[in-house]
């Protein structure tokens, strides 16, 4: 039974319900893939997810799954955690599920930093009921509820969830496969909650909508993949690089050929920088943006438990209360 | 106050100021009434403010208690003694007073400005407006200031032990030991030495007060009959007390780890208080960050294989309600404690109502049947607690307990239980003779249609549950539409099952048949029950309302008339008339107070007269 | 398929893929029913994914359309003919047809993948499954693809040509005018042209193999009687289309801007969707965070002056009630709209259901009574939208409008009313007798119990609302006991006084006094009227739910027996016997489908065998 | 009618009914002064509440006036400024109902920068229902809901505020009237969502939880009161200021007299530095931390409706649909 599983022994037997070419495929390879890989335990796996075309997740892993109601993933995922903080938790939600309706549960997991693996699978619309614009919409996104197109300003998650305390942030794009099988594997490893938004083409209601860095043709040149402890570079042939501008207090392409010393060595405890490197348009940063290890939520919760939870008393011990008297 | 010796139970108020300290007070005199083998039963009455404004009517806090000989079931009608910490607290307590009552009255407090406060034009210690009453007006402030004036405390401090002095005077009233009293205080108070010894000695100087004031003689001692209590171990419990015990002893019994996730609203909280403090006997407590998040971590919490208990009131229930559709659904156990409270909406947060029976009954979108079960006094809290629990393990379903904000608050003797009289709750065993795990987790028990409670963790039984609708037998989700009438009738026959493991419905008194029954629900048990002895009616009182047991049809067909008070506009009504086809007289009050024992008499006799 | 011109009226299921396009073909084929004169019915039956696998039964999406001289008032029992663009979408949509209905299937994808994928371990087409039908089975990929391949456009872009190709075949048969079709499509598709023509040339080629096929004799073309309809203009409408115009109409009526609040939710979406087009009716739409803020921000608009219209499906409702509370608390007029589907929890969000009738009445926590009315056909979810509005404004109260998924989606011919036959919708006026704007506030209409409605900006009468029990005349916060019971009072009677502004409830059909009446609510109204016009059967259809139309008791006295068919476990049948005290004999149908016209005749005769 | 109001003019008759010594008293003194100060007319001006100790406060302010429900007073203040976007809409909430039950309207208020004023009571507890530690609350708050001490990590107002897309975050203490007086007129100045979080001391439940900077003999030394455009000079004789530390990427102390040059000049604009202040710990950034001015959420959608949402057309136009038919 301990045998190194593959990620075939991931899959369950239901067919998948996506729709064809969505983003949402690979992501789900990618996963059982990572499962295989960090070598997860189906029976001591569970996904948790809300309502949504992403949230159809749980039923195409061969693990404990669970789906739920629309944005309530975390709060469900987090009693859970706390029953049984052995198990390994994910949770699968969407921009509209995780942002909008659900953004409260999202927050106070984050800040309480709850062992779950988060993944938000953002694709900037609502895929589920059929394409109205969400809250991570662009401006002027035209949809069936914005006709003349969408005036919220969209939130960023990577903001938000910095904002909201998170310990653990990280980015990957759906059809990249070697960049999400990092993420995923960092995720894991995170004790606390680790929350991966993940860029998820829907191509039915918001096609190609993160298309300008994407592409496979020129992601050397539009993404940045960050990797602790090494220079923040890109381009083909690692030509470009990222330094801090500290005249207008953000980050800029520097040929990094040219100034090698100017470029910023990504350092992930960097709060700051990671606020940064969630701006940045063009590259767009990939892979663990912010990771700061501290006390998970469970653990903490366990130390007024030293027992863990167990039965050290009876009922009969404590029903009589501070004081009691006996009528004969 | 005309009693004294030859008097069976005596109702005591004492009632001021938000910051005077009176729940205090009430609450400590309730356990010195418990020690000295009086029954009794309490009604804490405060305002929705933190402190409201000093010296204003609506910032009034008082706490009534009734005690005596007993049966005691009611923090009594009409008060016996009052004492009114200022202008705004007599005011507010005199219309509810027995003539003849003793009134002790702080006469420090009947300042101009005061009086004012109170809405008094004129002072009414100078009129008519208190003859009928035994008034003693002692300078209440001032006494107890002079007693305390060697501990240097400020004038403020120094104020703040009047109500230890106060209830001093009762104390010597009742004849009292006070040993327990002062040993609570120099526990509570150990880490400010001066605070304690100053009050220590208020309650001294209150109680030598009695003894020597000139006013002994308006002043009677009173002694009252040893309650008649059955035999055995009493404590005094409220029902938030009861409530959290009942739940620990559920989980002793089941075997499994408790996890309570709440947010806090009035009437509520103290559940949650109590909760946290019960650790060692494998609860959590976790506090989440609205109503929502806190059903939701519960059902989480169960679907890990801890009993996952949440708790509110009304407006936070209606939060909830989605997410009960949810555990209803996928079939998970789970408890749902409602503190009823005075609504609409925010309403009257600290006032007693029972108004939450049709949410709780009907409140949720599609066919979503939950169980339904209700306690009716403080300690019976323990007894439901355990129920629901059971109900919910056995049927695999989530179950909605109703309280209410009286019970919450409200303390009263009660007997301890012996715990081996309770049978263990057993959880629905594994079939394993499918051998796909989701059919596994959705082969359900013949009687209770509950499938069995299988969490992650466990190897060889991954599979998945959610929201949609699923297949009858495999557990897969499923759209047709045979699967779904069928999945229907399903979730109405499994709270229906519940029916069929009840005791069959008993009447509390009186004959089983007749011209008049009383029927009851929730925390109106007390009143009605006095009201029922002493005009000798016959009185059924409901635990479980969905279902409702199975034999009150019949039960309720020896009877002509059937009479329910209700604190709502008649909730339980529909209920009988929907269930039973019966066409139940509606005795409604919704005045956030409970009803008066002599309101329901006059409403029974009145009954009575009438032809049917 | 033995019909052609001697029927009155044929039913026509078109079934494939998700991504088939079907929905798009059912509803061109609609428009063109409309104008070809004919009365039709639709019912447009989708699966929850927004494209499921190909192939597989779970994905098919089918439109079915019931047409000819009627009146029509449901898609049909069973379909007539069927167009099945793969194996799965016949191996669904066999059961359902009558004995000799013919089945165009296209032949191209029944391959062994498909077969397999719909469950079909052989053929159907080469045993004895079809025997009962007429079977046309024609290539409709290979022969459109043919007629598109001049475009150049890829396999999979051509493909998606066959809709309209199936459309042509079917316009054919019915003798249809294609232009009005190649106008839409012009339109829709100005900035494609290559796909625009392509679509044209498909629907053209369909057309010529309807007229041309050697298959002719088999394909019979059909004349239907023109419909009975009452002379006026008309146009085809969902209900989606005719709550949203309704909306816009009440705010004209009302002489004031609507604001719409919501947040997308199946079946709910589309009426956001067509308000969002509405802007120039003065009518604003909000895309809410949630379905709190949604009613949240509809009540922050009520509060500023716009008529706040708020609209969900049961889960998003659930989530409403806490905020309903307050709207009655407050005294604010709000219209929530609930889109009905099936339950519980996510339950089976795309079929139609109508179990929500408990939540909308009882649903609260508290006394918190709210007006209920409901639509029964897509053309009255415009009148009941200008009811609702209506009744929020005389009474100063939330008002809940019932639809549900089947309302939502289905086309039905609709006379277009004369605006100038609906009376204005008046608002209380403020009375100045009084100089406290507190008081003002509150100072409500003696019939209707509806305050003025007074927003923020207007001078002089700056007051304060709230979720707080509130003193009923000044306004004022108030925790005063007989106050509460007072307040309470006036909620009940505030919601009971509506059925005083209502007219007397009419039978629909059939005598007023007999054995047996039936007795409807929402979008059964359409197959309980054929079934009762088929039996000779008295009618009743409520469309005022809470409170009831005051003379239903006196109505139903009339008849012995009562029954009621209903898309829940039964829940008008509660209504019923609480309000009325009679004993319905429920008929429920909980499967995410319509009933029957066939079943409800079965049950209707099984009743009238019966001895009462 | 329009003559210059005082801030007794908006004090109503209404009894005020918090505890006595309760910071909300200097806060409510503060807004009257702050409506006089900015000519504000009480017609006009509405205030919109939660529930909590905070949310009592409409009842005591002479103009239009909602005491909501818990948590959901940003929602229906964002329906009210909408209906009519001339008012003056503030919202009043606590950090248990802004920011446990309320978070996700909050949220969403900010990113789409709502025309609302919202005043952030934080007392770090829930005072209303007695004292029950809240999502401000420190590690280790003795609550009758954590009688061993909390272990919930608490959220930062301003790091929320400014990752959910705040355009205007300030702070301000309940009794530093100069401070708040300030920092209310530029709130009520701002068109978008401003936010101010009010460090307000809650006497009953959590007394003195601000001490180390709020008591007035040491102010000097424990307030950073910013301005923009100013260098942020604080102590005794402004001796002291802020300057930015590239090597830990924060902000630090610095001796004003010697170092006068390191000295950061507050700019409200540059949001990197605006959460650096967020993270001071002492001296404490008070004032107008961000701003950062954007359209509006209600001018957004008016955009939408040229006439103001007048009716421009008829029922009867829309109501033939795309195509009817006549029956004779
Ligand atoms: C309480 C509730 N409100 C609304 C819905 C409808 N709903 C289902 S999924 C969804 C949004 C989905 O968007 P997202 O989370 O981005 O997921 P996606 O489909 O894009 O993967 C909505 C609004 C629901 N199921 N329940
Ligand atoms: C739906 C709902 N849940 C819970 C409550 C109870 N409740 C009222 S105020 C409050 C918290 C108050 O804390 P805060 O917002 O910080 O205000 P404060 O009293 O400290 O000023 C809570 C939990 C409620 N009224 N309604
Ligand atoms: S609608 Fe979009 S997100 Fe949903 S399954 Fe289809 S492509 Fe994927
Ligand atoms: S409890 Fe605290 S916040 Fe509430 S009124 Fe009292 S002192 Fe103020
Ligand atoms: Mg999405
Ligand atoms: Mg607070």
């Amino acid at each position: 039974m301990s045998q190194k599983l593959t990620a075939k022994d991931f899959a369950t037997s239901q067919e998948v319900r996506w729709c064809p070419g969505c983003g949402d495929y690979a992501i789900l390879k990618s996963v059982t893939q990572a499962l295989a890989d960090v070598g997860a335990r189906p029976e001591s796996t569970a996904f948790v997810s809300g309502i949504g075309c992403a949230a159809r997740f749980p039923y195409y892993i061969e693990s404990y799954g669970f789906h739920t109601i629309h944005g309530r993933a975390p709060a469900i995922a987090t009693g859970l955690k706390l029953a049984n903080p052995e198990l390994d938790v994910w949770v699968v939600t969407g921009d509209g599920d995780g942002l909008s309706i659900g953004s409260n549960h999202l927050m106070h997991a984050l800040r309480r930093n709850v062992g779950l693996k988060i993944l938000l699978f953002n694709n900037e619309i609502y895929g589920l009921t059929k394409g109205q614009y969400s809250p991570t919409s662009r401006v002027g996104t035209t949809s069936p509820s914005s006709p003349r197109g969408s005036v919220d300003t969209p939130v960023s998650p990577g903001h938000f969830a910095l904002g909201a305390g998170a310990k653990f942030f990280a980015r990957g794009i759906d059809i990249d496969k070697v960049g999400m099988s990092d993420v995923l594997q960092q995720a894991h490893a995170f004790h606390g909650t680790s929350l991966v938004e993940i860029f998820q083409n829907c191509i039915v209601y918001n096609e190609d909508v993160f298309g300008s860095f994407t592409e496979r043709k020129n992601a050397a040149n539009t993404q940045l993949h960050l990797k602790h402890g090494e220079p923040m570079l890109f381009g083909e042939g690692n030509d470009k690089g990222i330094r801090f501008n500290p005249g207008t207090w953000s980050l800029e392409v520097v040929d990094a050929t040219e100034s090698p010393d100017d470029v910023l060595v990504h350092d992930e405890g960097n709060a700051v920088v990671a606020r940064m490197l969630i701006d940045l348009h063009m590259p767009v940063a990939l892979g663990v943006i912010y990771r700061q290890p501290a006390v998970s939520y469970e653990d903490a919760f366990y130390s007024h438990h030293p027992s863990r939870m167990q039965r050290t008393k009876s009922i009969t011990d404590f029903i009589t209360g501070p004081s009691s008297w006996t009528v004969d | 106050m005309n009693k004294n010796k030859d008097v069976d139970s005596i109702v005591v108020r004492i009632a001021g100021d938000s910051g005077d300290g009176i729940q205090l007070m009430g609450s400590q005199f309730a356990v010195s009434t418990a020690l000295s083998g009086s029954d009794f039963a309490t009604f804490p009455d405060y305002p929705a403010e933190i402190r409201a404004p000093v010296g204003t009517t609506f910032g009034v806090s008082a706490y009534q208690i009734n005690l005596g000989g007993g049966p005691i079931t009611t923090a009594g009608d009409a008060p016996d003694v009052l004492v009114a910490f200022n202008p705004a607290a007599l005011k507010v307590s005199l219309p509810m007073l027995r003539k003849g009552a003793l009134v002790i009255i702080n006469n420090d407090s009947f300042t101009r400005r005061n009086l004012t406060k109170a809405g008094y034009l004129d002072d009414p210690r100078d009129d008519d407006r208190l003859v009928d009453f035994q008034v003693v007006a002692a300078d209440i402030s001032r006494l107890n200031l002079e007693a305390v004036k060697e501990f240097g405390l400020s004038k403020s401090e120094g104020g703040r032990c009047k109500n230890f002095w106060a209830l001093g005077v009762l104390m010597w009233m009742f004849d009292r030991d006070l040993a327990p009293i002062e040993d609570w205080v120099r526990q509570r108070m150990a880490a400010h030495p001066t605070l304690r010894d100053a009050n220590i000695t208020a309650l001294h100087a209150g109680h030598a007060y009695g003894e020597t004031a000139e006013l002994a003689a308006a002043l009677p001692q009173i002694e009252l009959p040893a309650a008649q209590l059955e035999p055995g171990e009493y404590r005094s419990i409220t029902g938030a007390e009861a409530l959290a015990l009942g739940i620990a002893a559920a989980g002793e019994l089941a075997d499994r780890q408790v996890m309570f996730c709440s947010y806090p609203i009035t009437p509520a909280s103290p559940l949650l208080h109590r909760l946290t403090r019960l650790g060692e006997l494998g609860v959590g407590t976790f506090q989440a960050e609205d109503e929502i998040a806190a059903i939701c971590a519960a059902i989480g919490a169960s679907y890990g294989g801890m009993i996952g208990v949440t708790s509110s009131s009304g407006p936070g229930i209606a939060l909830k309600t989605e997410a009960m559709g949810l555990a209803v659904n996928a079939e998970l156990p789970l408890v749902i404690v409602n503190w009823q409270r005075g609504g609409p909406s925010t309403g009257l947060p600290t006032k007693t109502e029972q108004s939450d029976l049709y949410q709780a009954v009907y409140g949720r979108n599609a066919d979503t049947p939950i169980p339904v079960v209700s306690a009716s006094t403080s300690g019976e809290c323990f007894d439901m607690a355990i129920e629901a629990v059971r109900i919910a393990l056995r049927h695999m379903t989530p179950v909605i307990l109703l309280a209410d904000g009286y019970l919450s608050n409200a303390a009263e003797p009660w007997r301890i239980p012996d715990m081996s009289s309770f049978a263990p709750i057993e959880t629905n065993a594994v079939r394993t003779s499918d051998d796909d795990p989701q059919r596994t987790a959705f082969t359900r028990d013949a009687d209770s249609y509950g499938r069995p409670w299988i969490s992650p963790g466990q190897p060889e039984l991954m599979h998945r549950i959610g929201g949609l609708e699923k297949d009858v037998a495999s557990g897969h989700i499923s759209y047709d539409p045979a699967n779904h009438q069928e999945m229907t009738e399903l979730r109405a026959a499994k709270v229906e099952s519940v029916a069929g493991f009840l005791p069959p419905q008993q009447l509390e008194c009186g004959p089983d048949k007749g011209s008049l029954v009383v029927v009851g629900w929730g925390s109106t048990y007390g009143p009605i029950y006095q009201a029922v002895r002493s005009t000798g009616t016959s009185f059924i009182h409901l635990r479980y309302l969905s279902p409702l047991p199975g034999n009150l049809g019949e039960l309720l067909s020896g009877f002509d008339k059937i009479l329910v008070p209700e604190m709502n506009a008649g909730q339980l009504c529909t209920l009988l008339r929907d269930k039973l086809g019966v066409h139940p007289i509606s005795y409604s009050k919704v005045s956030g107070q409970p009803f008066l024992i002599s309101e329901l008499i006059g409403k029974i006799e009145s009954l009575k007269d009438e032809p049917s």
